[in-house]
């Protein structure tokens, strides 16, 4: 590492009103975040620690396609669902992983429709994981159902039965929008890298990588006019993506809101779940992100502006949830429908208190500790806190699936949920695969995106010392210079 | 004549021709012309399904690729007659089971029986079948009977057959029968009684055992009469009926017959309603339909009665009859006795407004004092040759056991024939029957399972089931039956009487010889039965009785008898009962019986109507007991009692008498098959033979270990908030009033529900003019007896998961009885309501469907397609009722080729991954709408009747046309009391449910006001009264 | 400065700027020297070069939103048809189209088929991908994605003339003038 | 600019010039082109292989079955003329149409060709009791009840579903049998319906409008086919 002289004077918490932030520390230019950069996957010998990393991370990808082996080749029977429990840690697994990809397109659309700047520090990384994040949820949708080799079904293909899928069920909403995310979110986060990959391309030694990384860049060459309609483009999909990031989960919580089942039957789940995954998927960025940071030396351009300013969602957003959960109990006692009530005073006081406490504690009552700027300034106070928070969001996704679905109409029906060894090595092994991808991700590709951090480093401002010196040319270009060429 | 046989491979061994079966003249005959539609097998075997059923057998020839396997059509090579391939044939026959003999229906498709009724024609049946009757086809394609006659010499056995056995014990016996035992079960055939007393007059003794024996019964009734007698009950000429732990709708030989008297006099809307007090220790279905239930410990039953005595003839001076056997003052010391409880004289005041229209009846544990007793009073109040007459009989010579196992042990016996049974497992242990066994030299025994007694003999025999055997039998209102085979025998087995046949007759005789000869006898005829063509109106005479499966007519009336005025001792004083002296009483289970239908994996599975125990048995406690004794439900715990011990799990039961711990046989064999073995405790080791049913001393010690007891209901501990939440929940779901109140108010249920907006739709609902099926279930007559959770099991292809799976709770049946307690712990209300797939008109499991595997029909049922779901149990999470069953594995992949013969053809066999549930039985109807079409007209009421509703004794459920205003259900949606299961939810269920009432006697104070609770509205208040004793209750 | 080549003909002459805001100017000099087959080539998007550069608005925002109008339209329709033409069946009683239950499926459609259009498009109206390029075998030019600025001008512009643009470039302030060659292989 | 905190050595820096560069070739242009045509080309094969390979639509007509015994209904059904009926007895009354007894075609081989060698394995049958093992041709899959009465008592004809057997020397599957088959007769089943009493002639033809006849039968039979799951799935 060239620059270890990171320390406090590099702080750019500092509230000063009357100066911009600093976002980039350490006096680097174009040429020094171009190294620091794509050095990492071109020049540095790959540390030790991924390796041990990686090899773990795929031992336990390995394991979730054996459990995955084993559901297919026994049944669903091998997880713990029994009659009224029919979810349990499949689609709380799944809703999890989907809340924590909303933190990339949320810092990649609304941010920048935001005009917030300091997001293109860590906007690549947070698209990676919530990529990744989504093939790790698009899993558990696929293998829940009990006969995998029919899911196709959920699609609108011709067929021999001469039978389409049911538009009215949220599930097929769900592929929608889930499908439409992954989608999305692909073609954003790639569309954002291919500069990037270019700058690999033109610094990367050996015709091997240089033709990948060529090919990959699709022959990108920096030009303006290229940029021109890239950044229109750009903007288009951040348009796009913002209404989608707050429909995915919106949709997702359909799944509940739209049925019949007290605790369930809320219309407060939409803005309750976008405001939960935002929630964890923040958690998750910082959970990645802090170590990621210190290992490659990332400090002077992942500062802990960045971070303070990620924790300052996560307090509002951890408070949102908690509004909620407060306003879920209230309606529940307000709306007067004994079974609602039920579902609710059960979550708290019942079999699954343990859990709903759980969530509460991580979720609500630990967040609050970021009011204090010492505390959300602190990089070893703020990754426990993330930890906390993916702990209490999961908890929360399995409060409201289990313990709605084990108490509901019938106190005959009633039971109680218990995983076994195959719902527990599964969920873990769906970290290892997101792992895997993200150190795959941290290995091979730019993680940090490299053409939008110079935009916003002062020194790239074209009119910077000579303000207006060539002219504003807004509509009164003459027409013999107008560009005639393609649009 | 024709082969039919498997493909490949004909000639399996475990399943022959029928035409071998009925290889005479006579039943070829009988099939051509008897029975018009014929037993049919046709191009049967071909039948893709049957053959895609047995799998194994499938040429898994693989052609183009993407076809699937080739499939072959073997049709008969002979023309069969009047057959028509795969339309199933129904026969009337009869099952036995003790004393007990039970006129069925057996459908038999293909050739194959797949399933039981009840004779509609009889009245011990009505239509209705015993869960045992329904579960017996299972046992027919048991891979685990036995298959071989198995001959043992020394330690050594081997495979023999038939012939040679016959052989040898022709050769045995000629010299006569001196010094050979022959131990039988109790059994109603007069072809076997005939031979047995043949054989006694040989020089053979005849012993008895019956593990669950009504000789109590009969010893009183000789003490009170002097004679033995079969007692005919008629519910429906009592309007105030007192059971003495006798649980006559379950437990009694005619329990149907009793069930639907009883059931009729419940229906309000005649504008009469009896009145039923239950005396019992344990809750059976007759105390939980009980008005007044008290759990009294079986030591205190006797007591009980003769306070009622007292009561009655002190208190209410009911004048004592002539012969009586007990004087007034004898009963003077028993007045007021506590045993009695506080309502007695009420319940005495009552009886006696009721003379002659009331009844009294008393268990088989009852001592034969008590039942003496409840005769005298029976004639007493006059009700003698109304609601209880009797069918007086001669007791056959037979010794006990007991006898039997001094004879043994005295050297007596050289030779023991055991004719069905499994004495060695459950012969009291006291008597040690295993060792007194080994003492005869020979040890023939003939059973359906080569069983602990089986593998103690030197010649084992397998039995013939009763759908493979020819006999008769006589139903308990004195009336001839026929048994006649569906099938050729799978193993080779024989009957009782054959094997009787063989040791004193030679030439011995078939059983459909003997059959024929008993019946011609029986007709007044000598000598053997006449062939076929010799004696045409004995022929039209015998056709006839096997196409009615009993004898028109041959039933018969009872009669009051004369008492005898033998003295009736009074019960003896008990000891102080206490947590150091507690009682242990030994109940028959009413899934196993008394063991022998351990390897039923469908009773197995059945939940007990009160426990919802699956697969095991327990010790069960009250709840005050146990925590008396510090236990909690799935404790094992070492039951000490009579010098023995035994560990078994403890369950904790509403409603079961304090200081009393309740067993139930048949559990713990060690014999048993792939099924039975390893389920549950073994009680036979506790039980003796001076206290068959019950006995005080025991003795309760923890173990400190746990045991896990599947449950189909409360699978799980429920916590002090649910338990509180059921209490207020309940009185919505499982509505409920009193006589009074419905003839008041007979809209009185709608005020029970949660309180709603009105209900409307947002959309434009769909309109049904076509049929609109639906269905009422009467909660006021439905017993909770599982009939309808067996019917359906058979009818529709349920599969059995096992304990493992059921205490995950994943167990498959489409029908199930809610059971739910309410109130005191230790003194609850217990209501039970039968909930299966409701068929929403508006049905919140469809629009969660995403590839639309559930839908509705035009005629309303919400039709579930195997075949295209996929399996993401959405629908099933969606569901207010949770009826909806998911298939976790595939459940059918460990059954064995004969035990797929049992699988209805007309029901898909459900893949692994496939959601399934109730669906009014769509194959009925769908079998009804052809008919219709094929005889051009429509269906009409009665036309089509599901499973449950076909077996239900009481009637209780009923299926029909909705938008039909003179069908049975139309009129029952009428009612004030018809009301839906969640009706604030508006998804518009097509079946719904008629509240229950209660007729308290007014004068019983608190009974009266519990009744009516919850009339009001007022739910909160009596959930808060007893939510935490009733947490406990469930824990 | 040598200049790197192939060998091929000339395909167009580059000059390099170090700081954005010389490179700006660069820009509009040429511009107004009325230069067609030209352009701009820097590691980011540099703010106000469009108007530097006289580029026009690109039409994809109209590419963009028509595609997403044909989703919305293919999402209703395919709803409508096939749940309530082709084979409709009776749902939970409800009516066999209903507006509110296919609004997910209509915003998601529209949504992937507006986010399809605007990626395809971009990249289509770029002309990409384009692998082979003369710049992307210049040696030189590879720090245009790093940290240097580029002005090109074709060879194949009418103004173009090898001398007087060689030095028309050197007079935009540019560290140097560089030569940029076909490829002679493919 | 910033202090160096890099080295300016522009020949030992990657990017900057010493390394070669790699350079695609030309043709790589096309690449734009080609995957575009990749992409359709891609869509419409799968479709094709889908369709006309995979589709049991496909894998299923033509199936033709050798069987034990050469039985030609060409020569029963269309030379001789013998109805339908009078083999497979049940099609009127049951879901099963029967496959025949081998006493049935005793009936008329005990006298006619009693020396024929292809009609050994009948023969044997017939004095053994050892039934025929005939391959099924017409094969739905297990979840599918079907039901030859009520169909044929509703005047569909034979043909509909089995074509012109009369003209098969050996019997094979003219109709794909798919469920989307299925539908089409049930959602518009004029086409299908004819007399009752023609219901087995190969060859009946409807005089004059045939879409006014399907109407009249199906009004007069009131026939309402339905297209509900259970109808044939339970």
């Amino acid at each position: 590492m060239k620059n270890p002289q990171v320390s406090q004077a590099w702080d750019n918490t500092r509230d000063d009103p009357t100066r911009p932030v600093e976002l980039i520390l350490g006096g680097n230019d174009f040429t020094s975040i171009t190294e620091k950069v794509s050095d990492i996957v071109l020049e540095r010998k790959t540390p030790r620690a991924w390796y041990l990393a990686f090899f773990a991370s795929a031992g336990l990808t390995g394991v979730l396609f054996l459990m995955i082996g084993w559901l297919f080749i026994r049944g669903v029977g091998v997880w713990g669902l029994n009659n009224p429990v029919g979810w349990a840690w499949d689609i709380t697994n799944f809703v999890f992983w989907v809340g924590i990809g909303h933190a990339g397109t949320l810092i990649s659309a609304i941010l920048f429709l935001l005009r917030q700047k300091w997001r293109t520090s860590i906007n690549r990384f947070a698209e990676a994981m919530t990529i990744f994040a989504v093939v790790c949820a698009g899993i558990f949708p696929g293998i829940h159902v009990g006969r995998v080799w029919v899911v196709y079904w959920l699609f609108p293909l011709p067929n021999e039965q001469a039978m389409w899928p049911n538009f009215r069920s949220p599930l097929l909403w769900d592929v929608f929008a889930v499908g439409t995310y992954m989608t999305v979110s692909l073609l954003f986060w790639y569309t954002g890298m291919v500069p990037d990959l270019a700058t690999l391309r033109d610094r990367a030694r050996g015709r091997v990588r240089q033709a990948i990384y060529g090919f990959l860049a699709l022959g990108w060459r920096n030009s303006h006019r290229h940029w021109h309609r890239y950044e229109k483009a750009y903007l288009l999909l951040a348009g796009l993506a913002t209404p989608l990031v707050l429909s995915v989960h919106s949709v997702v919580s359909f799944d509940f809101a739209t049925s019949q089942i007290p605790g369930w039957h809320t219309a407060i789940f939409p803005p309750y779940f976008v405001a939960g995954a935002v929630f964890s998927g923040f958690a998750m960025v910082g959970t990645i992100l802090i170590p990621a940071r210190k290992w490659f030396g990332l400090e002077q351009i992942i500062t802990k502006h960045h971070l303070e300013n990620m924790n300052k969602i996560i307090l509002a957003t951890g408070s949102m949830v908690g509004f909620a959960y407060a306003t879920e109990f209230f309606i529940a006692w307000y709306s007067g429908n004994p079974n609602e009530s039920f579902a609710f005073i059960n979550r708290a006081f019942g079999p699954y208190a343990w859990a709903y406490w759980t969530m509460v504690t991580c979720n609500v009552v630990t967040p609050q500790l970021f009011w204090s700027k010492k505390l959300r300034t602190n990089l070893g106070v703020m990754w426990v806190m993330y930890i906390f928070v993916n702990i209490g969001m999961w908890f929360e996704r399995f409060v409201i699936i289990v313990t709605s679905l084990s108490r509901d109409f019938l106190p005959s029906s009633w039971a109680y949920f218990r995983p076994t060894p195959v719902d527990v090595l599964t969920f873990v092994g769906s970290f290892g695969l997101f792992f895997t991808l993200v150190l795959l991700f941290i290995r091979f590709l730019p993680m940090i995106a490299m053409a939008e951090v110079k935009t916003v480093m002062p020194i790239a401002d074209a009119h910077s010392g000579e303000r207006r010196s060539v002219g504003d040319y807004h509509g009164d270009i003459p027409a013999h210079v107008r560009d005639g060429g393609d649009r | 004549m024709s082969a039919y046989s498997l493909e490949p491979g004909s000639g399996s061994p475990y399943w022959r021709s029928l035409q071998e079966l009925a290889d005479t003249e006579e039943y070829r005959h009988l099939m051509a012309h008897e029975f018009p539609g014929g037993i049919d097998a046709p191009d049967g075997m071909s039948r893709r399904r049957f053959l895609q059923i047995m799998s194994a057998s499938i040429a898994m020839t693989s052609l183009a690729g993407c076809r699937w396997p080739v499939e072959k059509i073997v049709p008969y090579a002979a023309n069969t007659p009047g057959l028509e391939p795969g339309t199933p044939v129904k026969f009337a026959t009869t099952m036995e089971m003790g004393p007990a003999a039970m006129p069925v229906l057996a459908t038999s498709y293909d050739g194959r029986p797949i399933k039981i009724d009840g004779n509609p024609g009889h009245p011990l049946s009505g239509g209705a079948a015993s869960v045992f009757a329904q579960a017996s086809v299972l046992d027919l394609y048991d891979p685990d009977r036995s298959q071989v006659v198995r001959r043992r010499t020394g330690v050594f056995g081997s495979e023999s057959d038939w012939a040679s056995f016959a052989a040898w014990a022709q050769t045995r016996s000629a010299a006569g029968l001196t010094g050979t035992a022959i131990l039988t079960g109790a059994t109603t055939s007069p072809a076997t009684a005939n031979l047995l007393i043949q054989a006694a007059a040989r020089g053979a003794r005849l012993y008895l055992h019956e593990p669950v024996c009504r000789t109590n019964e009969m010893r009183g009734l000789k003490l009170a009469f002097g004679t033995a007698a079969l007692v005919q009950l008629d519910l429906g000429q009592a309007d105030v009926i007192v059971d003495i732990d006798a649980n006559c709708l379950q437990d009694h030989p005619a329990a149907l017959r009793n069930a639907k008297a009883f059931a009729a006099g419940r229906r309000a809307e005649s504008g009469h309603m009896n009145r039923l007090y239950s005396f019992e220790s344990t809750f059976s279905i007759t105390g939980g339909m009980a008005d007044h239930r008290y759990p009294t410990a079986a030591r205190d039953l006797g007591p009980a009665v003769w306070a009622l005595a007292a009561e009655l003839v002190l208190g209410q001076h009911l004048e004592l009859p002539e012969g009586a056997g007990v004087s007034a003052s004898q009963l003077a010391a028993w007045r007021g006795h506590a045993a009695g409880g506080p309502d007695i004289a009420h319940l005495a005041h009552d009886l006696m407004a009721h003379r002659g229209r009331s009844l009294l009846v008393a268990g088989l544990r009852q001592d034969p004092e008590v039942h003496a007793l409840v005769h005298v009073l029976n004639a007493a109040l006059g009700n003698a040759g109304h609601a209880v007459s009797y069918l007086p009989f001669e007791l056959p010579p037979f010794a006990s056991l007991g006898e039997l196992v001094g004879d043994l042990n005295a050297g007596r016996v050289s030779t023991l024939v055991v004719l069905g049974g499994n004495p060695v497992y459950d012969a009291p242990a006291d008597l040690e029957f295993g060792k007194a066994m080994a003492r005869a030299s020979e040890r023939i025994h003939l059973g359906l399972h080569e069983d602990a007694t089986g593998q103690a003999s030197s010649w084992h025999l397998p039995a013939a089931h009763y759908l493979e055997s020819w006999g008769l039998a006589q139903g308990w209102d004195g009336s001839l039956l026929a048994v006649q085979p569906l099938i050729e025998p799978l193993y080779a087995g024989h009957t009782a009487a054959e094997v009787l046949s063989v040791l004193v007759e030679n030439p011995p005789r078939t059983a459909h010889q003997l059959a024929r000869d008993t019946f011609f006898a029986l007709g007044g005829g000598q000598g053997p039965a006449p062939a076929p063509e010799a004696d045409d109106a004995f022929e039209k005479r015998w056709r006839a009785f096997l196409h009615d499966g009993f004898l028109a007519g041959s039933a018969q009336a009872g009669t009051p008898l004369a008492l005898a005025g033998t003295p009736i001792a009074a019960p003896a004083a008990a000891g102080a009962a206490g947590a150091e002296n507690l009682e242990l009483t030994f109940l028959q289970d009413q899934s196993v019986h008394d063991g022998r239908y351990a390897d039923n994996a469908w009773l197995q599975e059945m939940p007990d109507f009160m426990t919802k125990l699956t697969w095991d048995n327990a010790a069960v406690f009250s709840p005050s007991t146990a925590k008396d004794l510090g236990v909690v439900h799935g404790d094992v715990v070492e039951l000490q009692y009579k010098g023995r011990s035994l560990e078994v799990a403890a369950y904790v039961l509403p409603g079961q008498a304090r200081h009393s711990v309740a067993i139930t046989l048949g559990y713990g064999r060690d014999d048993a098959g792939r099924v039975g073995r390893g389920a549950g405790f073994n009680a036979y080791r506790l039980r003796t033979s001076d206290a068959l049913h019950h006995g005080d001393g025991l003795r309760v010690r923890k173990t400190g270990r746990r045991y896990d007891l599947a449950t189909t209901q409360d699978h799980h501990a429920i916590d002090k908030v649910g338990a509180a939440e059921i209490q207020k929940r309940v009185p919505g779901l499982v509505r409920e009033g009193t006589f009074e109140q419905y003839v008041n108010e007979p809209e009185f249920v709608d005020h029970l529900g949660i309180h709603s907006p009105p209900l409307v739709s947002l959309w434009k609902e769909w309109e049904y003019t076509g049929y609109k099926w639906g269905m009422a279930v009467d909660l006021n007559t439905c017993t909770g007896c599982n009939a309808c959770v067996l019917a359906c099991q058979s009818e529709n292809n349920i599969p059995v998961v096992g304990k493992d799976q059921v205490s995950r709770g994943r167990e498959m049946s489409w029908i199930r009885l809610d059971r739910y307690f309410l109130g005191d712990a230790d003194d609850p209300r217990c209501s039970q309501q039968p909930v299966a797939c409701v068929q929403c008109e508006m049905a919140p499991c469809e629009q969660v469907c995403p590839v639309a595997a559930t839908t509705h029909t035009r005629e309303g049922l919400n039709a579930m397609v195997y075949n295209r779901c996929v399996g993401t149990r959405y629908c099933s999470n969606n569901c207010p009722y949770k009826v909806r069953r998911f298939n976790w594995y595939n459940n059918f992949e460990d059954l064995t080729e004969t035990q797929r013969l049992v699988l209805n053809p007309d029901v898909t066999v459900r893949a692994r991954g496939v959601m399934e549930k109730c669906t009014y039985c769509v194959q009925r109807i769908e079998t009804a709408r052809v008919a219709a079409r094929v005889e051009g007209r429509s269906i009409r009421d009665g036309d089509i009747t599901t499973a449950c509703a076909q077996t239900c004794p009481t009637d209780a459920i009923v299926f029909g046309d909705l938008n039909d205003k003179d069908s049975r259900v139309s009129k029952l949606r009428e009612l004030g009391r018809s009301y839906d299961l969640l009706d604030y939810l508006n998804i518009k269920p097509r079946t719904f449910y008629l509240a229950r009432l209660r007729n308290p006697n007014p004068a019983i104070a608190g009974v009266a006001a519990q009744g009516g609770h919850g009339g009001h509205g007022d739910h909160g208040g009596h959930g808060e009264d007893h939510g935490a004793t009733a947490g406990k209750a469930h824990g | 400065m040598s200049a790197t080549s192939h060998g091929g003909g000339l395909h167009a002459l580059l000059t390099e700027f170090e700081s954005p805001s010389a490179f700006m100017q660069a820009c509009a000099k040429v511009r107004d020297a009325g230069f067609r087959h030209w352009d701009a080539h820097s590691p980011f998007p540099v703010h106000g070069l469009d108007d530097a550069m006289g580029i026009r608005g690109t039409r994809l925002p109209w590419l963009v939103l028509a595609s997403g109008a044909t989703g919305l339209g293919v999402a209703t329709l395919m709803q409508w048809w096939m749940n309530a033409v082709d084979y409709p069946y009776v749902i939970s009683g409800k009516p066999l189209f209903g507006l509110p239950a296919a609004v997910p499926v209509m915003f998601e459609l529209t949504v992937l088929f507006s986010a399809f259009a605007c990626f395809f498009g971009m990249w289509g109206l770029n002309g990409m991908p384009r692998l082979h390029h003369p710049l992307l075998a210049h040696d030189r030019f590879r720090r245009a994605s790093q940290d240097r600025f580029y002005i090109v001008i074709e060879a194949r512009d009418p103004k173009f003339d090898l001398e007087r643009t060689r030095a028309f470039l050197a007079s935009l302030g540019g560290s140097v003038v560089d030569e940029v060659r076909e490829s002679v292989e493919g | 600019m910033a202090p160096d905190n890099h080295a300016h050595d522009p020949g030992n820096r990657p990017g900057t010039g010493s390394e070669k560069r790699f350079v695609f070739p030309k043709w790589t242009n096309r690449l734009r082109e080609a995957s575009a045509v990749a992409a359709l080309g891609g869509v419409v094969y799968l479709v094709v292989l889908v369709a006309g390979v995979f589709s049991p639509q496909n894998s299923a007509i033509g199936y033709a079955p050798e069987q034990p015994v050469p039985y030609s209904h060409a020569l029963h059904a269309g030379e001789l003329g013998i109805d339908c009926r009078y083999c497979h007895v049940t099609v009127e009354t049951s879901a099963r149409a029967n496959v025949p007894p081998t006493a049935t075609c005793m009936n008329c081989h005990k006298t006619i060709r009693t020396t024929s060698p292809k009609l050994e394995l009948v023969r044997k049958s017939a004095e053994t009791g050892e039934p025929i093992h005939w391959v099924r041709v017409h094969d739905l899959p297990d979840f599918v009840y079907f039901n030859h009465a009520g169909h044929v008592q509703s005047g569909v004809g034979c043909v509909s579903c089995h074509g012109r057997v009369d003209r098969m020397e050996v019997v094979e599957q003219v109709e794909p049998l798919t469920m989307g088959w299925c539908l089409d007769c049930h959602r518009d089943p004029d086409p299908n319906l004819r007399p009752r009493d023609k219901v087995t002639v190969m060859d009946w033809e409807p005089e004059g409008d045939a879409a006014a006849l399907g109407a009249q039968l199906r009004t007069e039979r009131n026939i309402s086919p339905s297209v509900d799951c259970a109808t044939c799935h339970r």
